[in-house]
């Protein structure tokens, strides 16, 4: 199966500066080791969309691959605030950055229409916020058949999607269980697909509430065991929550976020040489 | 993140953070379904579960149907959630054909300003093009405020979260009060209660307005008006809560501790 | 778990001369034990709604219960014509049947649109086809965005949704698997559910590509083992091709048909009584 | 169904039926990605699978993707079809995802009457209020038409089939002709071949009217003529169908033995 490739050429060879390029990960399954590959190449101008940036959008805006963020709920869960896209956001460093912000219903209709190649999406909501004056991706529309009004969102269809699956078969099927959150929607609503996996199996078997992305679908799979740390991968590892309380005091000081990642992002090799030097520094426990 | 020992107000058995999660949880009723937000509402929503509530659904945004978690998730889509759900279905599923759909009963949500009609702002402080302080986002509290067919809300009293002007409105409450939230054509019925730390605020049926009806013991109206930034109304005879029983007390910190556990 | 039920109670309580119902299954989990039940209680001008009407729609088109079809596609799969069906269309007989025809996609959006409590959905189809000439259920809407012409189509929320599947657990949650065609859109889209499964176990296990439906979407849970005869449960029972292939003769003629469901379906009790008689003349191997 | 036998026009080894399928297996390359329809298509699609063309990806309405069937499915939900597949979607999935979303390379239609521009009726024969022979309907062929990048279709040549004007116009080819397909804003670019049990029809670039470029062994200019309801036009040299080899003839009946059987 000629998907399985490296990650560093997968990158390489789909992630252009200047594309929309969406890292989907529900708390579950996030592309981290993706995203660092994408900071190691210095990618630029990136407009970057995910309905819940975390920390690796966090590290790509502070290293200032992003220059747009379309997103619905930006935060570091049960910790607290983003600091790096606070600071981008409120004082414009590394550089200004473009936000487009819609609520969590209507950034998943966007990708449903955009995988269903329909040009817009319907929903109730928005009407009363101040959602609509700030965001101009929001537009009223009327059903033809009762009159009732609601609203309408664009179709997301970004250049790449990146999502992290438990396993690929020898055919370059993905499985995907527990929480899927919204990866089927946004894999199938881009233009390219890079999926890294916790392994390859022969043949999957039955897991409860599995989604499986046929081959068809996908442009390059990568192996990257363990490469959704700090999330978790249900089957391989559970979530690094000190990590994201670790994160906070990093993310808050310009330097200390700059000298981190220098150290152990573009300081290191892939994500097993990552892992190894944060561990180093009992980053992780 | 809750600072409930530091800005304990009570009496010495329990803190008032740990009387507004048990006054909280008691407006779960069992059997309901609850669509559940992270932090404070989700600890409520599971006490009411582990309490008096043991039939109540369940239902994160994460796609979680029916979630029965034994330490309370860190965030949204904790392994822990789907684990024991009856199903777990994909994002645009668990809005569309659960939130938007009218199947949800109750919503829980949390806020970083809410007005006297409960309209409510986690967006930003300040102007949105120079906000002092950047928020998460509306994330699904719009949908939760819009679809739910009442929203509870959860949040400390003070003069910076409730205020007279929300620097934005992310999610709907009564809009300008009176009937302005029925012209929104919204299907759900809006928030019925706001708990705080100090007492239990309900909407004025004509005006929507929320009003003070009932302190938690220990509080006093004094306290409430000081929290809060514009002229409280208060009820004219207002209740006191019934303090957290020693099975509230003792289900709820048990359930944080696992949790603090988890954390480690 | 207080749903479960025997399916005469469900049926006389929930289902009403007059309503519309969508007894749904696509090929796979035909739910033939509810629909004979609807015709031994003699529920009348029905408007039946259904993707794929195959012999249970024409059981009770035949059986004059139906005053209108909802449908994309009625056909005796493999076989040929639904001629009860036909009669009805071309000549009236027990009584007109007022048609309403879309396609698939149109169909299965329509469900969608119900599930998720809109007016109406969105597709690129129809243009240019006859179907909106005769299909008052079609209309034009423009992208707000694009300025792009699709068509719409109104929501389906039948009055009661009937489905089969294999399994329900202690809770009245609801286990399908395999092909599951629209029974998850049509149970979402209806005011009341009913479910009739081949057994209640204690606990789910793992299957291929299974969705569970939460009891809470469920009003009623009835044990029918064998109740999509002559349609197929995976892990349960195959399809009875000869049954289809047996069907023809029988539904050609008015009268062959008339007797043979008096004598093997108002003539029998239940679904076990009703198989027992076809069995006895071997309609069935 | 398959009336083979009866209306054998072509040298003894093989039926003029099987050539048909045979021909429409050839129009499948291998890799791509088709959705096909029960009957004719589903019988051309899995020859093709089971020899030139392994590596196809067939998709069926019923959601089945990669799909593997070892016999010939009777319904477009059979659990063969389930069985062998890479995955299996819900029905509106199928449509959307995937159909709708263009990812379809190939769609294989039959048809109860075709017109000139490759137009499809399976909607009623006669008036639509007092129709002669009231057809199955639509089901998933006008969107196969409509968004397959391209569409092969299948089907007996006989005047009753071949018609000058459709009862209903159920699926779309090329509309008047023309660049009217363009004009309806389709995505898929319409029918590129007609496959029938005389020959082969192809559309003219210009006027998109399907005209005879190939005729199977034994058959005749006269006879394509007497088959068509319209002035059938002929390609100045019209070539001659390769016959089926002997592995296309084994495989071919090998299946539909085996489909036989299922049937009993």
């Amino acid at each position: 199966m000629n998907k399985i490739t490296i990650l560093r050429e997968a990158v390489a060879e789909l992630v252009h500066d200047g594309d929309s390029v969406a890292l989907e990960g529900f708390t579950h399954l996030i592309p981290s080791v993706a995203a660092h590959e994408i900071i190691r190449q210095k990618r630029r101008d990136l407009t970057l969309i995910r309905m819940t940036p975390d920390l690796i959008y966090d590290q790509l805006i502070g290293m200032g691959c992003a220059k747009k963020l379309i997103f619905s709920w930006g935060g570091n869960p049960g910790v607290g605030s983003l600091n790096r896209f606070r600071d981008a956001v409120e004082h414009g460093w590394p550089e200004p950055l473009e936000i487009e912000e819609h609520s969590h219903a209507g950034m998943a209709n966007r990708y449903v229409a955009g995988a269903s190649n329909l040009p817009f999406a319907v929903l109730r909501g928005y009407v009363g916020t101040d959602l609509p004056k700030v965001t101009n991706t929001i537009a009223p529309i009327t059903c033809p058949f009762t009159g009732e009004r609601l609203m309408a969102v664009p179709a997301l269809n970004p250049d790449v999607a990146i999502i992290h699956a438990q396993q690929a078969d020898r055919r370059g099927n993905v499985a995907i269980w527990g929480i899927t959150g919204i990866q089927k929607e946004a894999a199938l609503s881009a233009k390219k697909v890079i999926v890294t996996v916790e392994e390859v199996v022969e043949e999957f078997e039955p897991r409860p509430f599995q989604i499986v992305l046929p081959s068809v679908a996908v442009d390059a799979i990568s192996v990257e065991p363990g490469g959704a740390h700090p999330s978790y991968a249900d089957g391989y590892y559970d979530r690094d929550n000190a990590f994201y309380s670790a994160w906070d005091p990093i993310g808050r000081d310009r330097e200390k976020f700059r000298d981190w990642m220098e150290r152990h992002v573009l300081g290191t090799e892939d994500f097993s040489a990552y892992m190894e030097s944060i561990r180093k520094e009992e980053v992780v426990r | 993140m809750t600072e409930a020992r530091t800005n304990d107000k009570a009496n010495g058995s329990y803190t008032t953070d740990e009387m507004m999660t048990v006054a909280a949880s008691r407006e779960l009723r069992d059997g309901s379904v609850c669509f559940v937000g992270i932090g404070l509402p989700s600890e409520a929503a599971n006490l009411a579960r582990a309490t008096h509530a043991p039939g109540c659904f369940l239902v994160y945004e994460s796609g979680t149907l029916g979630a029965k978690p034994d330490v309370l998730p860190l965030s949204i889509g904790d392994g822990v959630l789907a684990e024991h759900a009856d199903s777990v279905v994909s994002v645009p599923e668990v809005f569309n054909y659960w939130l938007q759909a009218g199947r949800v009963d109750v919503g829980f949500l949390g806020a970083a300003q809410i007005d006297r009609f409960g309209n409510i702002n986690t967006t930003v402080v300040g102007p949105y093009d120079s906000s002092k302080v950047r928020l998460p986002g509306a994330g699904g509290a719009p949908e939760i405020a819009a679809s739910a067919r009442e929203v509870v809300v959860i949040l400390r009293q003070k003069p910076r979260a409730f205020v007279e002007k929300l620097s934005f409105v992310t999610s709907v409450g009564y809009g300008e009060g009176g009937d302005s939230r029925k012209e929104l054509g919204y299907t759900g019925s809006g928030p019925t209660v706001i708990i705080t730390d100090l007492g239990v605020l309900r909407p004025d049926l004509e005006t929507k307005e929320f009003t003070l009806v009932a302190l938690h013991p220990g509080a006093t109206v004094e306290q409430a008006h000081e929290a809060t930034g514009w002229e409280l109304k208060v009820a004219e005879n207002v209740t006191t809560t019934e303090p957290p029983t020693e099975k509230e007390l003792e289900v709820l910190r048990d359930l944080k501790a696992r949790t603090e556990a988890a954390r480690k």
